[in-house]
C-alpha cells in the first residue's frame, strides 16, 4: 500500500473517530461565529468548537502549512486526499478565516521568523480573526492611490485615516493594513502593517448595502499607535506583499461565492412562476433568454473543470483562469435578473406580508449581486488586465 | 423633445421647479425611512392638486382642466426624475382614464371631480400573479339580485390600499384566458369583505394585495358593459403604460445625469474616468437609447390624444423602449459609481429598484415584444 | 392666395407641362447615368435627359442655389414646396451629384466669384460629373494625417500620392480633391483642389468588396498637373472646408440609404421561408428577436421625425442628430443579419442556380452593410464624438 | 486546451504545421478565383489522406486508425484556421460516423477503406428547405420489389455534387414532422434519376441540391433499419456539429489572432489603434467568448468518445456557442479593420462569409437553443 494509501486510510480512520456525530453539515456562506473563531467567538455550538479544537491540534485547518508554524506539513498530494476524505463525510468546514486564505500565505512569504512564530499558529487555532484593510473611498480600482498615512514616531508608528469596504471590521481582533509610508511616490511608499483592532482610535462602522445589512465596514483610524514590530517586510515595501495576497483573495472569490447558480434552478422556477405550454416554458421569449444564458453558465463551469483539469495535470496555468472572474460575475448578476424576472411582482419585496422568503432571498442576492462586477477588482478593470496582460495590448499614450 | 404648445411647456417648467424645490430624491428616501406604509407624502399630494395636475386629464365641467395625455406625460417624467411617489399615476392617469373611457354620468360626477380635488384617490386592481395577464382574470362577479358578489383576489395593485375607490377587473362569464366575459365594476375601497394588505415592496411605492370575500356591488357599479370590459381595460393599460414610460423615461434620463456627473468628477489612476473609452462608449449607447425611448413615449402619448389607430402598438413600443433604457442605465449607475453606488446611502440603489418594479408593471418587455409582435400579425 | 400658394399652384402647373409621361419613377440607388449627368453619360433614356434638361433650366436642380450660378434661387419655404409637388406626382429625381449635395454648398461658402461661375452652373445642368478625393489608405477615420503631396511648382500644382474609397473616380469628370501643401503642420498642412480626371497621371481602380463590384475605387496620382487657380480657399486652409464638406456628406448617409428597412418587412420573409404556427412565427426565438429589431427601427424612424418636426419649427437642431448615423448603421446591420438567418442556406448564396435573384441580393446586401459603420465615419469615432461633443466627456490624457 | 495524449498532441502538432505551409488562406483563395466547382483542391486532398487523417474514426481492420473524436477534431480545427475547404468534415466524420454508428459488415467494407484511402467520398443528405429540420423529412422511399424507390429533394447538401456515395435520410412511413418512419439509405452518387446540381454559395465550399425522380436503391442499400432511422441520424448530425464546432472554432481563433495582430499595427490619430480602451474591452470579451467555446467543443468531443449520456446536450452547446463567437468575432475583424476588410481583396470577408454558412449548417443558435432547453425539460 503507498504512502498515500497509508495516508488515505488513517486519516479516513481519524475522521470516523473524531468527526462530532451531532455537528451535520452547514453551508459555506453560514455566519455562525464557531465558524470564523476569533476572541469574541461565542462558540454556542460546542460540538464546532470541538471539531476546531481537533483539527487545529493536528494542523489540518492549514494543512499545508509547516508544523513549526501549527501547520499540518503536509504535502500537495496529501492535502488533496485530506479534501478528498473531508467531502466524503460532507464535513462542516473546522474554520474560515482571512487569516488562513489571505494572511497566512503571505506571512510564510513575507514574514520575519518571530512574526511568524507569533501569528501563524493563531490562526491556525481560530485564537485571532483578522480583517483585511485595503480599500479606501479614494482608492478603489486604483488601490495604489491610497492615502492613510502612518507615521515614524521613533518607537511606534501612528496611523490616520479611513479605510472602507473591510469585511467584519466590527467581529474581527486584528487587521492586516496598507498604509502610506512615503507620500512622495506612489507604489513605493505603501507599507504592510499588522494592529489590534482594540487599539485606541479604531473605529468600526458597519455598512448598509442596497440589499440590506452586509459584513461590511467603513474603518477610521485616528492616532492609532502601532508598534515597528508589525511591519511586515520592508518600509515602503508593502504593494508587493498587497498585490501577491490579491491573488489569493481574488482565487477566493472566483471559486467560492458566485457562478454556477446553485439551489433550485433558474428554469424550475420560472416554470412554477410563468406556467408551461406543450412542456415548454409559457413565455417563449424569456425561455429563449433562459436558454442562452443556461448555455453560459455550462461553457462557464466547463472552462472552470478545464482549467482545474489543466492545473492537475501539472501544465503552467493557461490564459482562461484570467477571465473567471469577470465572467463569474456577469453570470450571476444575469442569472439574478432572470430569476426576478421570471418571479415577477412576486421577486419585488423587500420583507413582510405577502412574499415568501425565497421570494425575498432571491430579490435581495439580486441586488447584492450587483456588487459582483466591482468587489474584488473591477470588471472593467479584469477586462484591462486581460487586454494588457493576455492580449499585450499597450497602454493608450 | 416634441414640439408643445405653450401651456404645455408652461406646466413641464412648473413641474420642473416644483420637483426640484419640493420634492427631491432625499424627499422620497425620507418616505421610505419613516416607514410611511402609504407610499407617498399627503402633504406633498396635496401640493400636486393644488398646482392642477390630479385634473390635468378632468374635463372643465368636473373641475378639471382637460388637457391632454403628452401634458399629463410631461409632468410624469418630471416627477420620475426624482422618484416622487404619489397618486398622481394611478388616480390622475389610471382610475381617470377609466372613468373617461367608461364611466356613465352618475360614476364620473361621483368620482372626477373629487380626483381632480384631491379628495379621493383610485386604483386599477387588474393581475391576480405574478406576472401581468389581463385576459386571464379569474376573480368572480356572481349576480346576486340587481348587483354582484365579488370573489377572488388581486396582487400588487398600485396604491391599492389607500384607494377609495377601487375598478376591479372582474370575470362575468367565460374562463380564465377568453377576452369576453370581462367586466370592470367600481368597488369602494372600505367594501364590505374587501381586505387590503399594504406589502412591503422594493421600491417602497404603496402596493397591495386585496382579498375578496363576497363583496357586494350595485348594479349601477359596473363601468362599461357586463362581458365587455376587455377592450376598456386594454385601453386603460395603455394609457397606463405610456404614462409609466414617460416616468421611466424621466427616471433614466435623471440616473443618466447623475452617473454623467460622476463620471466627470470621480478620480482613478490620475484620470476623471470619464476619459476612459470604454466608459465613454457605454455612455454615448445610453445616451442613444435614451434619445429613442423619448421619440416612442411622446409618440404614444400624441398618439392616445389624437385617437389613432396604433395607440397599442406604440404604447407596447413606449413602454418596452422606456423599461429597456430604464433597465441599462440603473445598472450602470450603480456599476460606473462602483462601490459607493452598492450601498444604501447613495441613489442608485433606489433608482434600480423602482426600475425593476416598473419594468414588471403592467407587462414587461418580454410580454410586449409578444403584443407588438402580435398586433403586427406575426 | 399667399405667396407660397401661388408659387404651389404654378409648379403644380409646371410639373403637369413638363414632368415627361413616359418616365414613371425610379429607385434612388438606380445607377443609371442619366440622372448621374457628367461628360460620359450616354441618356440612354431620352425622356431622362429631357426631364434634366428642363429641371436645370429652371435651376431646380440646384433649388436654393442663386440664380447667378445657375440655381433656382427659391426661398427655403419655396424649396419645400417644390419637394412637396416633386413627391405628390412620385417624379424621378432629375439629377444625382456629388456636386449637387456636397461640393456646390462648400464652394457657394469658400470658392473666389469666378470659381463659382465656373464650376456651379456646370454642377446644376448635370455637365460634370464630380468625385471626393479624401481617404487614403493611412487615413481613414483619422483624415487628417493624409499624405497626397501636393507641391508649389511656381506656374503650377504637381500632385502625387493615393486615393482610396473614390466613389465613381472610374466614371466621374472631375475630382474636388485633399491634398498636403504643408508636411510640418497636421490640420493647417491641408488644401482643399479641383482637377480633371482625364489629367495625364490619374489613375481609377475599382475596388472588389466582400459583397461584390462596388462603386469604390483607388485612385493614384502620379506627377499630375494642376492650375493653381483650381485652389479652393487658402493654401494650408482646406480642412476648414473638408469638414464642413463632410457635414453635407454625413446628412447625405444619415438620410438616405439605411435605416428603416424598405422593401417586404422581415417579418413577411422570415414568416416565408419558416412558416408559421398559431398566426405566430413558428421559431419564437427569431420572433422574439425579430420584434426586438422591429421595435427599435421603429423608435429609429420616431425619432428621425422628430428631429424633423423639431426642425421644423425652427428649433436649434437636438442633440438627438448626432446618434442617427450610428443608429442607422447598427440598424441596417441588424436587419441584414435577421434576413439571411430567416432564409437559411437560402440566404447563403453568392449567384447561379439554386437562388432566386431576391435572396442573392439580400446576401449581398447583408454583405455589405458591414461597410454601414465604417464609411463615412466608423461607428467609433461617432461614439466618439457623443461622447466629447454631446456628454461633454475629456480626452484620454 | 484540454489534456491531450501524446497521439493526439503529435496529429495536432502536424496538422498545425501542414495548415501553414500547404494549406494557408491564400490557397483557398486561389481555389475560389480559379472557379473550382468541387470546392475542394484534390491534391491538397491527397495529401491529408496520406496523413491519415481521412481515416482517423475509421477502424484499422478497414484501413483506419481507429481513434477518437478528439483527434478529429484537433485536426478540423487547424484546416478551420485558414478555412482549409476539403471532404474531411463531409466523409471522414459525417459518413464514416453514419457507417460506423448504423452500417453492417457489407456496407462498412464497402465503404471505410475507400474513405480512409481517399478513394471515395461521402455525403450526408438530410435537409429539404431552408432550415435544418431533421423530422420534417419528406423525400418519399416507396417499398418496389425487393427495394425501394427514392422521390423527392435534398439541398445545400455539403459535398452533395462530389460524393461517391450519398447517405439519405427518407420517409418510409409517417409524415414530415414524425420522427418514426424515417429511413437511411446508401445512394450512389452516380445512381440513375438523380440530378445533382452543384450551387455557388456564399464562402465558395462545395454545396449541391439533389433532386431524386424515382432512384432505384436496393434492400440492402438500407442502413440500419427501417423506420427507424432518426436516432441514428441525431447521432451522426451531433458527431457533425461537434465537428463542425471545431471548425468554427478553429476559424474563430484564427480571426480574432488575426484582429489583434491588427490592432497592435495599424495606426490613427498617432495611435496603434489597440492602445483604445473600447477596443481593449471589446477583444478582451472576444478572447472570453472564446475560452467558453473551446471549453465546450472538446467537452463535446470527449463525451462522444466516452459515450456519455449528455452528447445531445453537449453537442448543441458547442455548435450554439462556437456558432457564436464565430459569428460576433467575424464581424469584429470586418470593424476592426475598417474599410479594407470590406474589400475582397482582404480575408475579413472570407471567414464572414464562412461562418455564417457553418452556423446554419445542422441547425443555427436558435435550433439549438430550443433544442437544449428541450433536452433539458423546459
Amino acid at each position: 500500500m503507498s504512502d498515500l494509501e497509508t495516508f488515505r486510510a488513517d486519516t479516513r480512520k481519524w475522521l470516523q473517530a473524531n468527526y462530532p456525530a451531532g455537528l451535520g453539515q452547514v453551508s459555506l456562506d453560514d455566519d455562525d461565529d464557531s465558524i470564523w473563531g476569533g476572541r469574541r467567538a461565542k462558540h454556542k455550538n460546542k460540538d464546532a468548537k470541538l471539531w476546531l479544537d481537533r483539527m487545529a491540534e493536528k494542523g489540518w485547518t492549514a494543512p499545508t502549512w509547516p508544523k513549526d508554524y501549527g501547520g499540518g506539513g503536509l504535502s500537495p498530494a496529501e492535502a488533496r486526499v485530506l479534501q478528498q476524505e473531508l467531502g466524503r463525510i460532507k464535513a462542516r468546514p473546522a474554520l474560515m478565516s482571512f487569516g488562513l486564505w489571505m494572511l497566512g500565505p503571505v506571512l510564510l512569504e513575507y514574514a520575519s521568523e518571530e512574526q511568524k512564530r507569533e501569528y501563524l499558529p493563531k490562526i491556525v487555532r481560530g485564537e485571532i480573526r483578522w480583517c483585511q484593510g485595503y480599500s479606501e473611498p479614494g482608492a478603489g480600482s486604483d488601490l495604489a492611490s491610497l492615502r492613510t498615512r502612518c507615521e515614524d514616531k521613533g518607537d511606534h508608528f501612528l496611523i490616520n485615516g479611513q479605510k472602507i469596504w473591510t469585511s467584519y471590521a466590527d467581529k474581527a481582533d486584528w487587521i492586516f493594513c496598507l498604509v502610506r509610508t512615503d507620500t512622495s511616490k506612489k507604489h513605493e511608499g505603501i507599507s504592510f502593517v499588522l494592529f489590534d483592532m482594540t487599539t485606541p482610535g479604531v473605529e468600526a462602522r458597519p455598512i448598509k448595502l442596497i440589499s440590506g445589512s452586509s459584513p461590511f465596514c467603513e474603518t477610521f483610524f485616528t492616532d492609532v499607535k502601532v508598534p515597528k514590530a508589525q511591519l511586515v517586510g520592508k518600509l515602503n515595501g508593502g504593494w508587493e506583499i498587497a498585490k501577491r495576497l490579491l491573488q489569493y483573495e481574488r482565487q477566493n472569490i472566483s471559486s467560492g461565492g458566485f457562478g454556477g447558480g446553485g439551489g433550485v434552478e433558474l428554469e424550475e422556477i420560472a416554470k412554477s412562476y410563468v406556467g408551461e405550454k406543450d412542456g415548454h416554458l409559457a413565455d417563449a421569449d424569456l425561455r429563449a433568454r433562459i436558454a442562452a444564458h443556461r448555455m453560459e453558465a455550462k461553457a462557464f463551469a466547463l472552462t472552470v473543470r478545464r482549467i482545474e483539469e489543466e492545473a492537475k495535470a501539472g501544465k503552467t496555468v493557461g490564459p482562461a483562469v484570467s477571465i473567471i472572474k469577470y465572467a463569474a460575475a456577469k453570470l450571476n448578476q444575469e442569472r439574478c435578473e432572470l430569476m426576478v424576472e421570471a418571479m415577477g411582482s412576486q421577486g419585488l419585496g423587500w420583507d413582510g406580508e405577502g412574499f415568501k422568503p425565497s421570494e425575498i432571498a432571491a430579490t435581495r442576492s439580486w441586488l447584492r449581486s450587483k456588487g459582483n462586477s466591482i468587489e474584488g477588482g473591477t470588471s472593467e478593470v479584469n477586462l484591462n488586465v486581460v487586454a494588457k496582460r493576455v492580449l499585450g495590448l499597450l497602454d493608450h499614450q | 423633445m416634441a414640439n408643445l404648445t405653450e401651456e404645455q411647456s408652461m406646466l413641464r417648467d412648473a413641474a420642473k421647479s416644483w420637483v426640484a424645490e419640493k420634492s427631491p430624491v432625499t424627499a422620497f428616501r425620507k418616505m421610505r425611512d419613516s416607514g410611511n406604509a402609504d407610499g407617498f407624502d399627503r402633504a406633498v399630494w396635496k401640493e400636486m392638486c393644488e398646482m392642477g395636475w390630479a385634473g390635468i386629464l378632468v374635463p372643465e365641467d368636473f373641475g378639471g382642466s382637460g388637457l391632454d395625455y403628452l401634458t399629463l406625460g410631461l409632468v410624469l417624467e418630471e416627477t420620475g426624475r426624482t422618484l416622487t411617489a404619489s397618486p398622481l399615476f394611478s388616480t390622475a392617469l389610471v382610475a381617470t382614464s377609466a372613468l373617461l373611457l367608461a364611466g356613465n354620468d352618475a360614476q364620473k360626477k361621483a368620482w372626477l371631480r373629487k380626483f381632480a380635488g384631491g379628495e379621493a384617490l383610485g386604483a386599477l386592481a387588474v393581475d391576480e400573479a405574478g406576472h401581468h395577464a389581463p385576459e386571464r382574470i379569474a376573480l368572480k362577479a356572481a349576480k346576486s339580485g340587481s348587483g354582484w358578489t365579488l370573489t377572488g383576489r388581486k396582487v400588487f395593485v398600485l396604491d391599492g390600499g389607500m384607494a377609495d375607490v377601487l375598478i376591479v377587473a372582474a370575470r362575468t362569464s367565460g374562463k380564465a384566458g377568453d377576452k369576453d366575459g370581462i367586466t370592470l365594476f367600481l368597488v369602494p375601497g372600505d367594501a364590505k369583505g374587501l381586505k387590503r394588505t399594504k406589502l412591503k415592496s422594493v421600491d417602497s411605492r404603496g402596493v397591495a394585495n386585496l382579498e375578496f370575500a363576497n363583496v357586494e356591488v350595485g348594479a349601477g357599479d359596473v363601468l362599461g358593459t357586463v362581458d365587455h370590459g376587455f377592450s376598456t381595460l386594454d385601453a386603460v393599460l395603455d394609457r397606463a403604460r405610456a404614462g409609466m414610460a414617460a416616468e421611466m423615461l424621466g427616471q433614466a434620463s435623471q440616473s443618466f445625469d447623475i452617473t454623467l456627473e460622476y463620471l466627470k468628477t470621480r478620480t482613478q489612476f490620475g484620470q476623471v474616468i470619464g476619459t476612459f473609452q470604454a466608459l465613454q462608449h457605454r455612455a454615448a449607447k445610453m445616451f442613444t437609447d435614451l434619445e429613442l425611448a423619448r421619440s416612442c413615449v411622446e409618440a404614444a402619448l400624441i398618439a392616445i390624444d389624437r385617437g389613432a389607430n396604433d395607440v397599442a402598438q406604440l404604447c407596447s413600443l413606449a413602454k418596452t423602449r422606456a423599461g429597456d433604457v430604464c433597465h441599462l442605465v440603473s445598472n450602470e449607475m450603480v456599476q460606473m459609481h462602483g462601490g459607493i453606488g452598492m450601498t444604501d446611502a447613495h441613489d442608485s440603489g433606489l433608482y434600480l429598484k423602482r426600475a425593476r418594479v416598473q419594468e414588471a408593471t403592467y407587462g414587461g418587455s418580454s410580454f410586449h415584444r409578444d403584443r407588438y409582435a402580435t398586433l403586427m400579425g406575426y
